[in-house]
């Protein structure tokens, strides 16, 4: 079983160095069109020019066809995009779960929502990396709502998915770095393992421990409705964007 | 290729793949793997990191015990451990200078300690006795002075 | 495929009249070097066997682990280093027809940058500045001067490999398509092993250097250990296969027999040259900071360099047994008294060859995540690699040194001599399986190896080692005297044996083997392979311990 | 033939739940060996196919340019982030990587190698390097979450990796356009 890894044609092999210059590049080419009459060759490769571009498209559809199919029509070419896509096509309802806050209250999720819009992230007070970012940003879409609509028509919430370390002491102090007031922007955990799989599970949130300590997980801005179903997952870093998404929805709210 | 060849070759390649097999399922399936602790420490503050600051002995659970220790050339703190009989042992340790090893003698207790590094191993004593701890990586000119026992009762 | 004489002598010269004179003064140079730094590693080593069985103490000006040190440096790398270049330079030589004029420059640079590096490293040894053994592990830090040393020895072997490479390139502009002759296949496999695996001891040591002079102040250990680790198995798997070369190409010739499948060689060498380099992460089975799955992929990686020496084994056993069948061995096993036991220049690598079954399955063990935690730096790793380096590779360097001495010298293999090769073998072999086998069985005890005479304040667990520690002591004299046999014997080959022609035994290949196709020469296809699975090992635990690095280390002296 | 049994034994090993359970836990293994194994297994079984139809391949890859392409898209399609995730959570994703690799693209590649020619393969040669280029650039430069099966520092791993082979394949590359290689043969 020997497979030739040689880039070269391989007639070469088969033909001593000697007989190669006797025949040349000539005598190759000779050989191969000794096939048969010149009218019989036109027509074989006629037929062949077509084969091998029917080929070629017909492998070219299906790659179209496979990448439009594998990426959502060319939308998402990540598993996070289409998890975006998907999410703000399905719109899931936000689970009734049990929070405890910064402030050791615990009440459902239901109850701290009551007819309002909840705008929420997921983070751990532990992480160094993107889980400031996200809150920073989210202080800023906070400040750019308007002071009547905040509290009445919406709160916000930081929900931490590493309750063994965030208790309420550490969210309290957590909070204070983005200038929570802890009452219209709460931070809680979800202390039951089971009811914070699921939220995590809902809302398409991966939380992945790393074993130091740390987790790697996706972050973005979540918008749920007053029927307590998602409406909106945005990018966190376009800050000015999602902060122009919630007031037009808060303004045509009031409006109607 | 010649046929006893093939089939030596076969054979060859079938024992090794068993090896792999029975060795993966021991450490995936049977939780028998080696000693990877992934979590780190700086290496030049570990009297001031937890859990290290306080080294030491600590009951976690019935019949459940974990070791905080430090080595150093040429020691381990804390020194001289005794745990009841049948206890669940886990030994959470780092190195405040070079690289140690920490080996139980007589026991499958045997892992490296990395400056930097926190490592974790666990083993469960059930005969009573007095076991040999010692220092299996070369750590300097006190290399076989290194050791310390274990007091099963 | 015989050419008749005169066909002969015009395209090789060379090889009708033996040895070219300059060639064979590289050889002699680097077997001379090879040979008193054997003697004195090997008193060393006895100096050691008897320390650490409590019979000897140590001056004050001298301490265990500076024995140790110089011990392992002497003889792993510069024992095996300079005996390997001295005897590849030989066959390379022979088989291609003569070294370039520049290649032998290489060559004789190498040499000087050889002995500057050692020069350099002993010093620093002998003042007690670089007692760090042989693995110098940071952050136990020697004296720079000790890691520049380190720097020039292995500048002089690459050196020597780069000399290599350019004339088996210019062979083959003037061989076009043919196949390399066996032994110069070999020995392009062992310097391109040997180059890309101490790549990364080398950026090791450079990042040593300035941290060592205190420019810089920290060194992540763990991305050093492993550096280290990717050579210091990788070199134990140079010399496995250069024994392997003398297995292959000369032995047939030796037994009267024929090579048995020269295609099945070459395989056999671009197999070991592209997995190798991954194989040294099992030193690392039981270290912080790397994922068990990791670790199980670094198993078989390490596992699957057993599959080429299990070929090695069955073409080397298929040659005994035609070679004894032609003699007229009769039945299962009448072909094994056939063979030329008497024969120095079959015993000694024989006997290494049977020494690799033990050698080989202690290596699975070692290599295997659960049992390597049962022997991990105790005595059993100790007695592993010597019954591999000091059986298998050492004793088959010890069997070519009687034919190829006398090649270079221009002497003979005397009667006398080969009868000294004989019991210079049984002494070895006796001496290697009383210490290797006391090492094995107290290593499973517990036994920490690397550690000098203590019985750690008299716990019984220790003191049960000390009887087996003896047995220790009593092989190692055994082979402090199979070396002084053996240097005695080397000396007298190439200065006072009678003078004569010696052949270079180049086995021939069966007349029905396959044809060995071409291309089997793509080393750059080869190269590029070895490097793709040293990037599959290593991406990840280094890219790991980079980017979750703690803190490093400052440079730290304990001794 | 019998490469084209070595070809299935190595296929079936692959695809033996424990095996590819490992192998598919390390971003790296499962991007770069797993596939790669999974085609090379595909070329192994392709002599198989080309004995077995020796028309169909004669008359619908007559230049192989066609394989060639059908080898390059479904080698790309797998080097999307999504598509990897999803073979690690959509059953039926997973099943696709298990037939294409192989039966795809290593057949393909297979009949297709030695037709394409030299100019040919220094194209694939080149799409590969570009590939890994543009995987190390993602990978590396990416400060969050682009797979979410995986640990930051592995889709990391994955970059520096995808750098490292297209380095080294650059190297072959240039070895074989500029040392005249009729001196090996």
């Amino acid at each position: 079983m020997s497979i030739s890894l040689s880039t070269r044609p391989q007639v070469h092999h088969l033909l001593k160095r000697g007989e190669t210059e006797a025949i040349g590049d000539e005598g190759l080419r000779k050989g191969a069109s000794d096939l048969g009459p010149a009218i019989l060759r036109e027509v074989i490769s006629m037929g062949e020019n077509k084969r091998n571009t029917i080929a070629v498209m017909a492998v070219l559809l299906f790659g179209f066809a496979l990448f439009y199919a594998g990426t959502d029509g060319f939308r998402a070419f990540t598993a996070e995009s289409a998890r975006t896509y998907d999410i703000n096509q399905s719109q899931p309802a936000f689970p009734d779960v049990t929070l405890e806050d910064s402030k050791e209250r615990t009440y459902t999720f239901d109850e701290f929502a009551e007819g309002k819009y909840v705008f929420v992230t997921f983070m751990y007070t532990n992480c160094t990396t993107v889980c400031p970012q996200l809150e920073m940003n989210m202080a800023q879409v906070y400040e750019q709502i308007p002071n009547d609509y905040i509290g009445e028509d919406i709160v916000f919430l930081s929900i931490s998915f590493d309750p063994e370390h965030d208790d309420p002491e550490t969210l309290s102090k957590y909070r204070t770095y983005f200038g929570s007031n802890g009452e219209t922007w709460r931070m809680a955990r979800i202390h039951d393992k089971e009811e914070l799989n699921t939220v995590l599970d809902k809302l398409g949130v991966i939380v992945i421990p790393d074993g130091n300590g740390d987790f790697t997980h996706n972050s973005a801005f979540y918008l749920i409705g007053k029927s307590g179903h998602l409406l909106e997952m945005m990018d966190f870093t376009l800050i000015d964007e999602a902060a122009d998404e919630v007031n037009r929805l808060l303004e045509s709210e009031e409006g109607a | 290729m010649h046929r006893l060849e093939e089939i030596w070759l076969g054979l060859s390649a079938g024992v090794l793949v068993l090896f792999m097999v029975i060795v993966g399922y021991q450490a995936f399936a049977l939780g028998m793997g080696p000693p990877s602790h992934k979590e780190t420490i700086d290496p030049q503050k570990v009297d001031q990191t937890e859990p290290f600051d306080k080294p030491g002995v600590y009951e976690t659970g019935e019949n459940e015990y974990e070791v905080v220790m430090t080595l150093q050339a040429f020691g381990f703190t804390p020194n001289d451990i005794e745990v009841p009989a049948g206890a669940e042992v886990t030994f959470t340790m780092t190195s405040k200078d070079v690289s140690h090893g920490f080996q139980v003698a007589g026991t499958n207790i045997n892992a490296m300690v990395m400056p930097g590094h926190i490592q974790e191993i666990t083993h469960t004593f059930e005969e009573p006795g007095n076991y040999l701890v010692l220092c299996n990586e070369y750590c300097g000119s006190g290399h076989q002075l290194m050791s310390t026992e274990i007091t099963v009762k | 495929m015989a050419k008749p004489l005169k066909d002969i002598i015009r395209d090789d010269p060379k090889k009708t009249l033996g040895v070219t004179p300059e060639d064979a003064k590289i050889s002699k140079a680097y077997l001379s070097v090879a040979f008193i730094t054997l003697l004195v590693g090997g008193l060393l080593g006895l100096v050691q066997g008897l320390e650490r069985a409590g019979l000897l103490e140590l001056p004050a000006w001298l301490n265990y682990y500076q024995v140790l040190t110089a011990h392992g440096i002497l003889l792993i790398l510069i024992f095996t280093a300079a005996f390997s270049i001295g005897y590849l330079y030989a066959g390379f030589s022979h088989t291609i027809g003569g070294l370039l004029p520049k290649v032998r420059k290489m060559a004789w640079a190498g040499f000087s940058l050889i002995l500057v590096g050692v020069a350099l490293v002993v010093a620093t040894i002998l003042m007690n500045e670089a007692s760090v053994l042989y693995t110098f592990y940071p952050p136990l830090a020697a004296s720079p001067v000790f890691y520049i040393g380190l720097v020039f020895v292995v500048l002089g072997i690459w050196s020597c490999a780069l000399g290599v490479f350019i004339n088996y390139h210019h062979w083959r502009k003037n061989h076009r398509g043919e196949v390399t002759p066996l032994f110069a296949f070999f020995t392009m496999g062992v310097f391109i092993l040997w180059f890309f695996g101490s790549l990364g001891v080398t950026i090791e040591v450079l990042t040593l250097i300035p941290w060592s002079m205190g420019w810089k102040e920290t060194i992540n250990v763990m991305v050093s250990r492993t550096l280290f680790w990717s050579f210091g198995h990788t070199l134990v798997n140079v010399w496995y296969i250069i024994a392997t070369s003398a297995w292959y190409v000369t032995i047939p010739k030796i037994i009267g027999g024929k090579i048995f499948s020269d295609k099945l060689a070459r395989v056999v060498v671009i197999m070991l040259v592209i997995l190798n380099i991954p194989g040294g992460f099992h030193h690392q089975i039981i270290d912080p900071g790397i994922s068990e799955t990791v670790k199980f992929l670094h198993v078989f990686m390490s596992v699957s360099i057993a599959f080429p020496s299990l070929m090695t084994a069955f073409a080397m056993f298929a040659v005994f047994e035609r070679a004894g069948r032609k003699k007229g061995g009769k039945g299962l096993f009448g072909w094994f008294t056939k063979l030329p036991w008497g024969d120095v220049r079959f015993l000694a690598p024989m006997v290494a060859m049977i020494a690799f079954i033990p050698g080989g399955a202690g290596g699975l063990i070692n290599t295997s995540n659960q049992m390597n935690q049962v022997i991990h730096n105790t005595m059993w790793v100790v007695g592993h690699f010597h019954i591999t380096v000091g059986v298998t590779a050492v004793l088959t360097f010890f069997g070519i040194c009687y034919w190829l001495v006398p090649y270079i010298s221009k002497r003979q293999l005397t009667p006398q001599m080969n009868k000294l090769g004989i019991i210079q073998t049984i002494v070895w072999t006796v001496g290697m399986i009383l210490m290797s086998g006391s090492q094995h069985m107290v290593g499973l005890l517990g036994d920490p190896r690397r550690t000098s005479y203590t019985t750690y304040g008299d716990h019984e667990t220790a003191l049960g080692w000390i009887p087996y520690e003896y047995v220790m002591a009593f092989g190692a004299t055994l082979l402090l005297l199979g070396i002084i046999i053996q240097v005695y014997a080397v000396f007298n080959m190439m200065f006072l044996a009678t003078k004569g022609e010696s052949e270079f035994p180049i086995g021939e290949v069966e007349i029905n083997a396959e044809n060995t196709p071409l291309w089997t020469e793509r080393w750059s296809l080869w190269i590029i392979l070895l490097l793709m699975v040293v990037a599959m090992a290593y991406v990840v635990p280094i890219v790991d311990f980079v980017v979750n690095a703690p803190p490093g280390s400052p440079p730290i002296k304990t001794w | 033939m019998k490469q084209a049994f070595y070809g299935l034994l190595l296929f079936s090993f692959l695809a033996l739940p424990p095996v590819a359970a490992v192998m598919e836990s390390i971003m790296i293994v499962h991007m770069h060996m797993q596939m790669t194994l999974l085609v090379l297994s595909g070329f192994l079984m392709g002599r198989f196919f080309q004995l077995k139809f020796p028309v169909f391949f004669k008359k619908w890859n007559m230049n192989g340019i066609a394989g060639i392409l059908l080898f390059m898209i479904i080698w790309s399609f797998w080097m999307i982030p999504r598509s990897m995730d999803d073979a690690l959570t959509i059953q039926v994703v997973e099943l696709f990587k298990f037939s294409s690799l192989p039966f795809l693209a290593g057949v393909a590649l297979r009949d297709s190698w030695h037709k394409i020619g030299a100019r040919g393969q220094y194209i694939v040669f080149g799409f590969f390097i570009l590939v890994f280029s543009f995987m190390a650039w993602i990978y590396i430069g990416a400060d969050n979450q682009i797979c979410n099966n995986y640990l930051l520092v592995e889709q990391q791993t994955v970059g520096w990796g995808s750098l490292f082979f297209g380095v080294i394949l650059s190297f072959y590359v240039l070895q074989v356009l500029f040392i005249d290689q009729s001196q090996y043969e």
